[in-house]
């Protein structure tokens, strides 16, 4: 491999490959600089160049996702994106994974996760009001899932219910490919007000620099590249400082604080300081500003005695943000933290030539240009598609009848209730939660803006992907924003988390650049941004890649929150139809793998025009007032949705699903683009009228009545009652 | 507190963050003791976990409970003493 | 006779004081303040309320920490003046550390944070916190703590009983204070309590999460309604008074 | 973790529920020990806290600040050992 060792080089391989590195980029870095780094500096490329900073191999294919929109503030390319949803008023959303560090330490890691991404969305001057969390575990048949899940959920509700940010939705899926790489997405929206966005860019020479926050530790010493590195066995006993410990209490004092600075105005910059701590806000912020930096090391306040330099450039110390104040403001400033008990520091100032140098006391430790580090390079690999990916999970008993095969699928894992993982979250702190967990999305009023509401949801399907990776993009973008537009909200924006393994993988460079794809192509049909994102690789073990997982998260506008819909049946006698194309296929659903016990096949792919359709109109009926409810059909398919719609409601249903001679695909086969929605008797007919001239098929299904579920379907009579569902979804 | 049983040791899992791990907790508890007038210093705060284990093997059972469950051994040291009598 | 006054403490870690003020100012257009943990006065307030949220990260035990800052002197000196003192769920434990009211919070039976709707009999209508509700009417609240099962010695609890100091119980669907209503283990199912004098309460569900329609209940409006109004009231019979 | 200052005491407060409050934490993990199939009974959950406290009153300090603060007296108790040292 090292064919240059011609050259008289600084560093060995071995030092090299600590860092984070390949002999080639270390060669690269010399050409850059002129000279050889020196070992902090080599450092400081290590983490800046890591995947999870640098999107060394996704950067390529994420160019084909549609970034702008209307009401767009902020695409792709600061903390958070924002978007416009009333005058004035922005709403700034980002996705985070925290994969690695839950793995590693599920509590910790899960509870940093969630102060990761809420100081994302407060760097852009927003208030965080709500937070979604996307979660992927083994079957929690097997203890240590079980002991994963619990320590991931008592983690985030640590870190969420202390600091007092709502967490309104989220996803729990169990499948075995994650068993020994869970997923750990966390989501957080903010709101703020348009006039009132902040940014990175440093700028203005001779403005001085602020530390605030907590102290720095030697906590999660590269971790941005140990993120981008597989989980081995080793990785287990590797450096206690892997692990970061958050602090949610002091997270909440310095939202407050950081918002109170903000409002003063005098802040001419801000950033967290996450992935890469130090090294990255100050490289970040200059490299974007055009600006420089100079730093002195020595005023950085720190918790432990003896910290080298690269200790304090690299550490991820939580709870800690940089901001670039005017010149003689500094001291405003830093009281406000302080007030809030906070360590608020000037360590440096901003200067006009774009060098960033670093000095700890009076020695020069570092001196490189910004873009050196911000600027990684890019990495095209060989694709293949897959072939042949079919999986037999396990060889169950076939159900006796289609009604067992129901309560079979209403009480699997992945399909079943979340109330016990989503009570133990504040889903109503801050008075916004206006549709709480457990629906199709969450709706949340502004009080900032009445009677708008914005709707949030998170959405990914790993074992569609695996099946068909456009297919699972296009699902999780078309999904999530199908159940946003359930509750009538108008998809507005998106954020995407791509949780994928080994890019060096020929199959899985091909997964990742299809997946994108179809968010892409969705996305676009939908003319719904992706305003940022957040890409997480190498989730690999030594049993294998996980499946990729693509995760969308979409925000919708309601204009009058009085219009919002769930997914519960409203009334006797009400009538149940079904909107939306109706393409649907056993390949990849719940029910092949629960009761068939196979992951086979090619799901259907969505129609992504005919889906924009779909979407696009829910709203427009919700608002005129022409639905009772409204729930999108997923995992489970029709009989599942409107098991669903009874429980929530109280109520049963008698219905009769024509079309398909196949009761079994009749019942639960899976399609993109259905919704089980209800509407008065004496508004049928403008409802159906309403659907035919928007070009979206509708089907009458049923009515409303006593308490049990009845279909027929085909050749088949399914009739359960209101208490069995409701125990069997309960468990 | 102690256990009669012959059999049964009651054991004591002293679980503390390691030095240098922010234990935010001893942070908060030294801050008010200061403010309270007490010259307190280098608080940490950790969990106590008291509990009956075979005295055949409770040295084992317990090494082994803290390893893989009850405490992180990246970030967090674990002490195990014998209380019913003197550890063997 | 100028508006009640009311004062709204906020801690390093409160995090239900928008909330609380939300409601007071925003819903009902009552005279609220935000006061700071470090003020040692409360003067010029006719009620104080200790809001909800995780005051000092709630370490070492919830409220703990809090009861120990420079507010408490104030808050307790303005209880023994008669002024109206109400803590909901992390103010509650704070008055309970404070020893402004008896027993102590233990971690819930599950050991796991809850946040749900609960019902809550209300066990008084003559206190200036209940004044709004009927006796033995029943109010659908949420709670949201990891510690509020409320614990106190035998003696303490038949005293609290004795003397009608409970004021809100959980009680289930049949309006039954039963272990199905009770979200966390309280003894004697108790989520509110008023110290002797009937001017210092405490509650764990979260009255100002239900004070409007939109959020899925009205029924915790009373509870500010009812304190904004016997403050009115109690001006105006001193003032009538003529003192 | 000990100090070398001879002027302070390392010192260890032990605090657990007292018996008969219901130890909900303890009952979880024991709960979490036999699902691992650990033979672990009367499990107890309390909180450890170790800090440097002047040597000449530590024992007087220490009773006081654990009876106004560091523990509820109402449910909890607690125990304090030197650590850099035997006891005196
Ligand atoms: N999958 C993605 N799609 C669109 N934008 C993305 C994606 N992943 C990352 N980005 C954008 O790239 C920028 C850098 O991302 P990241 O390094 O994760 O931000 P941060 O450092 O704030 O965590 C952000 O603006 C982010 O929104
Ligand atoms: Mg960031």
């Amino acid at each position: 491999m090292r064919t240059d060792a011609a050259v008289d080089a600084a560093f060995s391989l071995a030092d090299v490959r600590a860092a984070g590195l390949r002999w080639t980029e270390y060669l690269e870095i010399r050409g850059r600089l002129g000279r050889e780094p020196n070992r902090v500096e080599l450092a400081m490329f290590g983490v800046m160049w890591s995947e999870h900073c640098a999107y060394k191999h996704s950067r390529r294919y994420l160019k084909l996702l549609p970034t702008q929109g209307d009401g767009v503030l902020q695409g792709p390319g600061e903390n958070a994106g924002v978007v416009e949803v009333a005058p004035g008023i922005g709403v700034a959303l980002k996705v985070e994974s925290h994969n690695h560090p839950s793995a590693i330490d599920p509590f910790h890691g899960a509870a940093t996760g969630v102060g990761g991404i809420l100081r994302d969305v407060l760097s852009m001057g927003a208030r965080p009001i709500a937070i979604l969390d996307s979660l992927r575990f083994g079957s929690p048949a097997h203890a240590a899932s079980r002991r994963l899940r619990d320590g991931v959920v008592s983690g985030i509700a640590h870190y969420g219910n202390a600091i007092g940010v709502p967490t309104v939705g989220g996803e729990l899926v169990y499948e075995d490919r994650y068993a020994e790489n869970p997923l750990v997405n966390a989501a957080c929206i903010g709101i703020v007000r348009a006039d009132r966005l902040a940014r990175s860019a440093a700028a203005g020479p001779g403005n001085p620099v602020l530390y605030a926050g907590a102290r720095t530790g030697r906590d999660g010493i590269g971790g941005a590249a140990f993120a981008s590195d597989e989980l081995d066995v080793a990785s287990v006993d590797r450096d206690r400082s892997a692990v970061q410990i958050g602090d949610p209490f002091a997270g909440k004092s310095l939202i407050e604080a950081t918002l109170a600075a903000l409002d003063t105005g005098v802040v001419v910059a801000i950033q967290d300081m996450g992935a890469a701590g130090l090294t990255c806000a100050t490289s970040e912020m200059s490299s974007k500003g055009g600006v420089g930096m100079r730093i002195d090391l020595a005023r950085v306040p720190r918790r432990e005695a003896g910290m080298t330099a690269g200790e304090l450039l690299l550490s991820e110390s939580q709870e800690r943000m940089l901001l670039i104040v005017r010149q003689g403001e500094a001291d405003t400033v830093a009281a406000i933290y302080r007030r809030w008990g906070l360590q608020a520091e000037v360590i440096g100032e901003v200067t006009a030539e774009p060098a960033l140098r670093i000095y700890d006391g009076g020695t020069l430790v570092v001196d490189l240009p910004p873009e050196s580090l911000t600027e990684a390079p890019a990495y095209q690999v060989p694709e293949e598609e897959p072939k042949g990916r079919a999986l037999i999970v396990e060889a169950p008993e076939s159900p006796r009848s289609v009604a067992e095969a129901l309560l079979r699928v209403l009480g699997a894992p992945t399909v079943a209730s979340k109330r016990a993982v989503f009570r133990q979250y504040d889903h109503m702190v801050q008075l916004n939660t206006v549709v709480a967990p457990g629906a199709d999305a969450a709706v949340l009023r502004l009080k900032e803006a009445p009677p708008v509401a914005i709707a949030v949801a998170i959405d990914g399907n790993g074992r569609t992907t695996w099946l068909d990776a456009w297919a699972g993009g296009a699902g999780a973008a078309s999904e999530a924003a199908l159940n946003v537009a359930c509750t009538g909200a108008r998809p507005v924006a998106a954020t995407d988390g791509l949780n994928f393994g080994s890019p060096e993988k020929p199959e899985t460079a091909w997964d990742l650049h299809n997946a994108i794809a179809g968010i892409a192509d969705a996305c676009r049909a939908m003319r719904v941004p992706i305003v940022g994102g957040n890409v997480s690789l190498y989730n690999e073990s030594p049993v294998g890649s996980i499946f990729p997982t693509p995760m969308v998260a979409v925000i919708g506008v309601l204009s009058d929150v009085s219009c919002a819909l769930t997914s519960a049946f409203r009334d006797d006698g009400d009538l149940i139809v079904l909107i939306g194309e109706e393409a649907a296929s056993l390949d990849g659903s719940e029910y092949d793998k629960i009761v068939r016990g196979r992951v086979a096949g090619k799901p259907v792919r969505v129609d992504v025009a005919a889906h924009a359709r779909l979407v696009a109109l829910l709203p427009a009926l919700a608002a005129d007032g022409l639905l009772q409810s409204a729930h999108d059909v997923s995992g489970g398919g029709l009989a599942v949705a409107l098991a669903e719609c009874c429980i929530a409601g109280h109520f049963g249903a008698r219905c009769r699903i024509s079309g398909s001679s196949d009761p079994e695909l009749a019942l639960f086969g899976e399609g993109p683009s259905r919704v089980v929605a209800t509407v008065t008797r004496s508004r049928l007919a403008a409802l159906v009228a309403r659907c035919r001239s928007a070009g979206v098929p509708v089907a009458e299904l049923g009515v409303v009545e006593g308490d049990a579920l009845a279909i027929r379907a085909a050749s088949a009579d399914l009739v359960v009652g209101l208490d069995q569902l409701r125990t069997a979804w309960e468990g | 507190m102690t256990t009669a049983n012959a059999t049964a040791a009651r054991v004591r899992l002293t679980i503390l963050l390691k030095d240098g791990v922010l234990d935010a907790q001893g942070q908060a508890v030294e801050r008010a003791l200061r403010t309270m007038d007490y010259d307190a210093a280098h608080v940490r705060v950790g969990r106590v976990i008291d509990l009956d284990l075979p005295a055949a093997n409770w040295q084992e059972a317990a090494r082994e409970m803290c390893t893989r469950f009850l405490a992180n051994p990246l970030i967090e040291e674990f002490e195990i003493t014998r209380l019913d009598e003197e550890a063997r | 006779m100028s508006a009640p006054r009311v004062a709204v403490v906020i801690f390093p870690g409160s995090n239900c004081d928008r909330d609380v003020l939300h409601v007071l100012r925003g819903v009902l257009g009552a005279d609220a303040h935000t006061v700071w943990h470090e003020e040692r006065s409360l003067a010029g307030f006719d009620a104080v309320i200790l809001p909800g949220g995780f005051s000092y990260g709630d370490y070492l035990r919830a409220g703990a920490i809090a009861a120990t800052s420079p507010i408490l002197a104030a808050v307790r000196a303005a209880a023994s003046a008669g002024v109206l003192v109400a803590g909901i769920c992390n103010g509650f434990q704070i008055l309970l550390e404070a020893g402004l009211l008896p027993g102590a919070m233990l971690p819930n039976r599950d050991a796991t944070f809850v946040c749900d709707w609960t019902r809550i009999r209300v066990e008084r209508d003559d206190l200036p916190f209940t004044c709004a509700y009927g006796r033995g009417q029943i109010a659908r609240m949420p709670v949201a703590h990891g510690e509020g099962n409320y614990y106190a010695d035998a003696d303490t609890l038949s005293r609290l009983e004795a003397n009608r100091q409970v004021v809100f119980r959980y009680v289930d669907d049949d309006g039954a204070a039963t272990a199905h209503g009770n979200p966390n283990g309280a003894l004697h199912n108790i989520a509110g309590i008023v110290d002797e004098r009937g001017n210092v309460l405490g509650m764990m569900p979260h009255p100002e999460r239900c004070s409007e329609a939109l959020l899925g209940s009205c029924d915790g409006r009373a509870f500010f309604e009812g304190l904004l109004a016997s403050i009115a009231k109690r001006a105006h019979s001193v003032a009538g008074g003529g003192r």
